[in-house]
């Protein structure tokens, strides 16, 4: 049987030693009115090679379609050391690093992993990762609940510029514990900070700004954090880590910096693979580590006096603390970040900020690109790696076309943003070259001419 | 092995990994100065070679299943198979959009569809959803499933969930994320949940009890019918935690034992890596009452082909549990793994992984050890206490752990399930041969025998390891969490 | 730079030490007659990510036809975990294992293969790889002039089975040494043993068989090996490994066996990549190992009276015995030594047996759905895992045809063999399945039919 | 790190890894039962995870690039970059057969066509075949394209090939393989070769002469010129050993320089892997006067596309050195490697390698230790001569080898070139830091002061290897090279 060492006589050895007549036998305790005989359904098993051949020809059948697609999850290119890594065996097969003597190796990389995205954010401390962006972002609000010992309040501010599903994904998460999301609306794709003035007063524990918005504009971060500080509330930042090497870090927004920050962990490393596995991130001041859920890794000394690392701060968990711990999360999302550990290594800030910079730039050259195209206009500005685009016809018939000529051309925004008419959000990473966006242009043009 | 700095102390000012990136920086043109960076983050400077080293040598510092022997109860580390890693990391899987139409993901999709119909076999469940990204999430989505079944009825008095006290930590964790209050009811001294306690313990305000079945004592729970009236009859439903499905694969299923909802850990049952803490995937399955409530999107046919069917085609749904559709990736590991199986393979898994436990189980009770339950079968897992042995020689179960490590074996769980004193709970799994077995009962009586001679020669282990024992007490009191550009100020 | 770590003041640092003014200084003592200024032709560099667009539209290019060509290099299917195992940086990255105690990971493996080899051609030793099959049997036949004291002829006996590339490169090199290769004709496509008689008393260093041979058909292997011995000649075996699993081991022909076996390894997990990099395997009696050319490893112990592996007897080799070494061979295919091994042991003798017994019965269905069509014959057999068919037409525009089809419908054989008429060397391995076989009936059938 | 058991250890009679053969035995109808083996191979029978466990474990055993700086002089162990390997094994890469028609094969055709023009560029020779499968095979390709010259002039009586005395041991011994005789000359006290005794050794029977420059002495023959001069005027022809291109890669062509042909082993200049011992790839570049002699195939134009150049096309080549086309998947690694470096990485690759020997060499000298050929620039790599510690502590190379192994070094080459006493041929390559070669000198003198202080100590390394010194003499007297079913007879 595939993957089950024991031979004939090893199974005959064993059950005389425990003195059972047969492997049935030794499930006597299960009672016979809830036996069963197996699981015919699940059919014959396959050999490596038959099931390969048929995960080869499903893989085919996708496709490969040249991705205009943000919105969340983002076509970086992965040096091939990163997962030539983060797939051997003493990684791939490790459990949650809870003897901590004899996994020093995924120890040290949280501890490596920490650093860094507590350096990315401008913020003191970090955890060993949540599930993924939205999941983040939910936990973000619970803490800042939680620590916000002078508000109390169950409510959360936050904007319309933050991504639809980390919204919907969080609101489920807290309307269990009874809190409630409330959203500040926008003007030209940006938070309305004019709406602010009329929000004074009222009482949220928290502000959650996402920069740059779920929109591809940028916020105005230091005045809305600024503003929150003076209202008594905590701010979270959500931010796309990859541009966080250009844009200004969480922790130095306004005159006093974000308390949290969290975000989506998938551009650092984390291949599209249809939505995941990612990661999640979430760092924080050190005022407020002891609200931090998930794992946390720190350094130590060993009886001999040299420097290891351990998990610490457990009382925090739910393995510990049970139903009163920070959160219910337990395994995490452990490989992404070594992966992501691994691609923050061999970019470095230099080559994060170039990969965003050349993101930034190839969207611009997009934008260019489709705006010269008759109906087609910018939504608004400034954006950074994503935009809005505007059409004089809907746009999903438009994204059928491109897609049947093998180009995924953007999110469609009318479900999420009606307000936004024919509204279209494109990116083009760094890995789209000037050809490929000619490709799209010269695809879209024609697609506009026929069905004009 | 050498220790092995810090990737900060490899880090040098201006040095590169030059081919990662552009060859030049872009213009910033569009882009505000004002919501730019002042100061780079402080990532470290360090080449490929440097990097490549450093992780390479982090990595032989891990015990892994493909490395050791890993009898980590309720964890269930099997081997994973490495067909399944090439599988799920063919180019086009992990190149696609999760936004991506349906039209380019039909190959994908069918994976998906199929591992859902296998999940209800495996489960007896009516329907699957298997975006939950975890366990916990997992059961999560359970007891959001139970709270929006209330709900839609009008019953919202329910506000207690009922946890054993063998649990978990996560289920009682869950029950609170989801703002129930948990009440806690007894075992047995034959493991078994204590029904009397339960019968006490449930009413109008039972919303449902979480259980696992084998339970984390690794004793089936017989009377498991009577338990599920006594719930039902009080009006509550009853979660079902798969952690420890891998015991029962294709002996029983949560559903005709009662349970109304089950996650399943794909990480454990199905084989996929543990990753040194995840991802994983825990799915969640219902029966037909509870079908409508799971959290979307789940897979399914239009116009014979493939979809997600989302809110729009379930409106009583919980709704999103992650931004996309949950760990994809660990998903279409665990569907190779099941079509390698087969029914005969599953049906082995369960048979073969409750033969090791037995095995393990009498021999260590031949050779002197006390069992927590010494009058039950084991199932896939069982516990050993070494409450004896503590009293008799200072030596722990800890204690026993670190030296397990010096002698190449990974320590059982330790002190959990919390209401067994000095336990280790040891889940062999099917993937071990006979020899392997033998060598971890001579290793246990080995250190046994050590501790009664010279109990301080145990307490010094682990002596092989990459470091000898840490200071945890320190960690907590002086947390150092980031690098803060220096060697740990009181190392030696 | 890629791949260079050194900043920009390590390099200052470093020539201040050395006491040279700049990099190029320290190539003073090049003339400066002989001093490029550089090498402009070789362009700018490409970074990752392009290289990888470019390679992956090269492999695209290519598609992945429907391949019934075997020849000497047969697509097998080989389990997931040989290859990322392989190539674990360790194993990778590795030098010649010439600090030992250093290397025995590599060292320890070479022992195992030695092992298995031996194991499979049933002879007592094995050295660690030649380059491929063909240099293999070269060197066996250099090997056996050396080691056969008696006759001290400079010929080598060998027959119109072996295949006509290790023959090839064979003549070439042992036209260097003044030795000659003497062929033994076919009848029906086997070695005519009615030929030995007249070649009896004839002096010769060896007879080389190759089982089966490149035609796919079954020689006697018993006849010849006693006839060889008789007349003095040493006996090389020249064999698929994969098959050796199937047919008897050389060294149990006839009555004293084979004295040196030889062949192909690629069949053993080694990927079909265009024909290389493979391995040869050379085994041996142990009379004839200090002979033998290439690496050996073996066991030993250390001061502490522990098992441990080195390279031994290297007294044979070229860093020690310079221009009287048994072979120059220093560099061989290590990697793929680690990768047969690890597709050895996975396999296990029964894993071997099915799958050769799977290559047959395909190869068996394939002849009888070909033959099933008008002016398709079998030329000869008994065969075993390859055929050849016989056409009442030229085959190459049928292979053209059938290759526009996506189909390589085998080996044309009229350029080596056209004694044979138009004749075609098909195989199937286990990995083609029927259909792919249906596959191929059908597209011939219509260009039988079209170009009738 | 315990010790790993050979996997013979791990076999037990009819255990399987059976999802890699196919599920049932086939008819074997049609194979003449004379012709079936009579009793199966002995090889071993585990699990999948036995063989990812003991090969995992291995692996570990195994210093490498990957895990330690390996300073090993004329092998070149630079980083190999992992992007070269992913991208030759695409699966298109991996699945082409090597007769497969040649419109199946224009990508794979494009990149060795490619190649080959990058590698006359670097050599300047006119013509490049790429088929030698090591350095080795490139010599004897190279030597006997200059005996087929010789030969299609009716020049029959060059029965000699020249070597000097510092030349890597495949150089004599491919001229033998070629049917020459090998005749040596010395070097001189400044490390070049002794033109006087060169001049003296040509003559009517001169075939050619082999060298590498700089010589494996780690300098630059600097008289090149006048040596190119002495050969060619006695009608012999030079053959270029480029196993040490690195060190001029872009500064100096082996075609100006006078040589005819020349191989380079693209395992070492061009960092493909060298896998534990190969496969490497040692391609030949020869002058307007060779090429009709190279080895076939060759990639060429036809019609526009890329088509396979073989003895129809080329009917003065020396013919195939392999059963197809050499060592492709190799090939195509180099190519990466070297359209990832361009022009100006090229250029320092040479650079930096030259500047990391000068200032190790540099550094060695300052702290005492004795330098082969003092008054000389290093190479990519230079000499260090022990032969005085050995005199004054007993402590010799080997010793100095050993204990490089418990620093986390591996040893550089010693005991090469022969004619140094006590050497180590030290070549650091261009992909190593600063640090690193710091820590190296550090562990050098470490070892020096410790052999003053106590010799026997270092003797005894190395310590923290899987195994200590082991023993040559007894694996060569009593050679045990396959399993024979038990462990080691005299083991402890
Ligand atoms: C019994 C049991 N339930 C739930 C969980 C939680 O699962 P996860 O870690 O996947 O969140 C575990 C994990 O260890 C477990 O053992
Ligand atoms: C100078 C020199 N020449 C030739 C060779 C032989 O090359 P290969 O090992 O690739 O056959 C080597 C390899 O070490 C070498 O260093």
């Amino acid at each position: 049987m595939p993957f089950i060492p024991h031979t004939e006589e090893d199974v005959a050895g064993m059950l005389a030693v425990i003195g059972a007549g047969s492997i049935d036998e030794l499930f006597d305790e299960i009672p016979a009115s809830l036996a069963i005989a197996g699981l015919p359904a699940m059919g014959a098993g396959l050999s490596e090679a038959q099931i390969t051949r048929l995960m080869l020809d499903r893989a085919a059948a996708d496709g490969r379609p040249l991705c205009f697609i943000g919105a969340g999850a983002y076509d970086h290119y992965i040096p091939a050391a990163v997962w030539e890594l983060a797939t051997r065996g003493e990684f791939y097969s490790a459990y949650t690093p809870y003897q901590a003597e004899a996994s020093q190796g995924t120890l040290q990389l949280i501890y490596e992993f920490q650093s860094m995205m507590a350096g990315l954010t401008g913020l003191d401390v970090a955890n060993a990762s949540m599930y993924d962006g939205a999941t983040a972002f939910a936990e973000a609000c619970l803490m800042a609940v939680r620590a916000n010992r002078k508000s109390r309040s169950r409510r959360v501010l936050t904007t319309r510029a933050l991504s639809p599903v980390f919204r919907a994904v969080a609101c489920g998460m807290l309307a269990g514990q009874g809190i409630e999301l409330v959203e500040l609306p926008l003007a030209a794709g940006r938070t309305d900070t004019g709406a602010l003035a009329g929000l004074s007063g009222g009482d949220f524990a928290a502000l959650a700004i996402q920069q740059p918005g779920f929109l591809g504009t940028l916020e105005a971060v230091d005045e809305l954090t600024d503003w929150a500080h003076a209202q008594g509330m905590l701010v979270i930042g959500v931010c796309n880590p990859l541009l966080l090497a250009l844009l200004e870090a969480p922790g130095s927004w306004g005159s006093a910096g974000a308390d949290i920050a969290c975000g989506e962990g998938q551009p650092l490393g984390i291949p599209l693979s249809s939505g995941g596995p990612y990661f999640g991130y979430l760092t924080c001041r050190q005022a407020l580590v002891r609200q931090m859920p998930g794992r946390i890794v720190g350094r130590t000394l060993d009886v001999d006096g040299r420097p290891g690392f351990t998990l610490t701060l457990q009382a925090r968990e739910q393995h510990i603390r049970r139903s009163r711990a920070t959160s219910n999360i337990c395994t995490n999302q452990g490989l992404m970040v070594t992966a992501a550990t691994i691609f923050m290594s061999l970019l470095g800030a230099e080559g994060l900020r170039r990969v965003a910079a050349q993101c930034h730039a190839n969207t611009r050259s997009l934008v260019q690109a489709l705006t010269a195209l008759p109906g087609v206009s910018l939504a608004f500005g400034p954006y950074c790696h994503e935009a809005v685009l505007r059409f004089d016809r809907p746009v999903a018939p438009l994204l059928a076309g491109l897609s049947a000529a093998g180009i995924l051309g953007g999110h469609d925004l009318s479900a999420d943003y009606p307000e936004l008419g024919h509204a279209l959000l494109v990116c083009a990473t760094e890995t789209r070259s000037a050809d490929d966006i000619q490709a799209y242009a010269r695809t879209l043009a024609s697609l506009l001419a026929h069905r004009a | 092995m050498l220790p092995e700095p810090v990737i900060f102390e490899h880090s040098r000012p201006g040095r590169r990994a030059p081919s990662h990136a552009p060859a030049a920086m872009a213009d910033l043109a569009g882009l505000p100065a004002a919501a730019l960076r002042r100061s780079p983050p402080p990532l470290p400077e360090v080449s490929e070679l440097q990097v490549v080293r450093h992780y390479t040598r982090l990595s032989q510092l891990n015990f892994s299943i493909d490395t050791h022997f890993y009898p980590l109860g309720s964890c269930t580390m099997k081997y994973n198979p490495r067909a399944a890693n090439r599988l799920a990391m063919l180019p086009g899987f992990l190149g696609r959009h999760p936004l991506g139409p349906e039209e380019h993901g039909q190959g994908f999709l069918a994976c998906l569809y199929e591992l859902q119909e296998m999940l209800k076999g495996v489960t007896g469940m009516t329907g699957v959803s298997l975006t939950p990204m975890a366990g916990a999430q997992g059961e999560y989505a359970g007891v959001a499933m139970i709270r929006a079944w209330h709900e839609a009825r009008g019953d919202t008095a329910r506000r207690v969930i009922i946890v054993p006290d063998a649990a978990h930590g996560t289920n009682p964790a869950t029950a609170t994320m989801c703002g129930y209050e948990v009440r806690e009811i007894p075992t047995d001294a034959r493991g078994d949940v204590d029904l009397e306690a339960l019968r006490a313990a449930v009413g109008p305000d039972t919303a449902g009890i979480m259980l696992t079945n084998p339970s984390t004592l690794g004793v089936f729970e017989r009377r498991i019918g009577e338990l599920a009236a006594i719930v039902h009859g009080a009006g509550g439903l009853l979660y079902y935690d798969g952690a420890n499905l891998n015991a029962i694969l294709g002996r029983a299923l949560p559903a005709t034992m009662g349970f109304d909802v089950v996650h399943i850990n794909l990480h454990k049952t199905f084989s996929t890596p543990h990753g040194g803490g995840g991802p994983g995937a825990g799915v969640v399955a219902a029966n037909a009452r509870l079908e409508p409530h799971l959290p979307v999107p789940i897979v399914g046919l239009r116009d014979g082909r493939y979809a997600w069917l989302t809110r729009q085609e379930r409106p009583a749904s919980i709704g999103r549990l992650s931004a996309f559709m949950g760990n994809a990736g660990i998903l279409l590991r665990a569907y190779v793994y099941m079509r390698m199986l087969g029914a005969e393979g599953m049906r082995r898994v369960s048979g073969h992984a409750t033969l090791n436990a037995n095995y393990l189980m009498v021999r260590l009770r031949g050779a002197g050890f006390d069992l927590a339950f010494p009058q039950r079968r084991a199932s896939h897992e069982f516990i050993v206490t070494l409450k004896g042995i503590a009293r008799e020689t200072g030596v722990t179960a800890m204690d026993f752990a670190k030296a397990l490590l010096d002698r190449g074996f990974h320590a059982p769980t330790t002190y959990f399930p919390l209401l067994v004193p000095e336990c280790l709970l040891i889940e062999p799994t099917e993937t071990e041969s006979r020899e392997e077995l033998d060598r971890f009962i001579d290793a246990l009586v080995d250190i046994r025998d050590l501790a009664r001679r010279n109990a301080a020669e145990v307490k010094e282990a682990p002596r092989t390891m990459p470091v000898r024992r840490l200071d945890d007490v320190r960690a907590a009191r002086e947390p150092d969490l980031t690098w803060q550009g220096r060697p740990h100020p009181a190392a030696r």
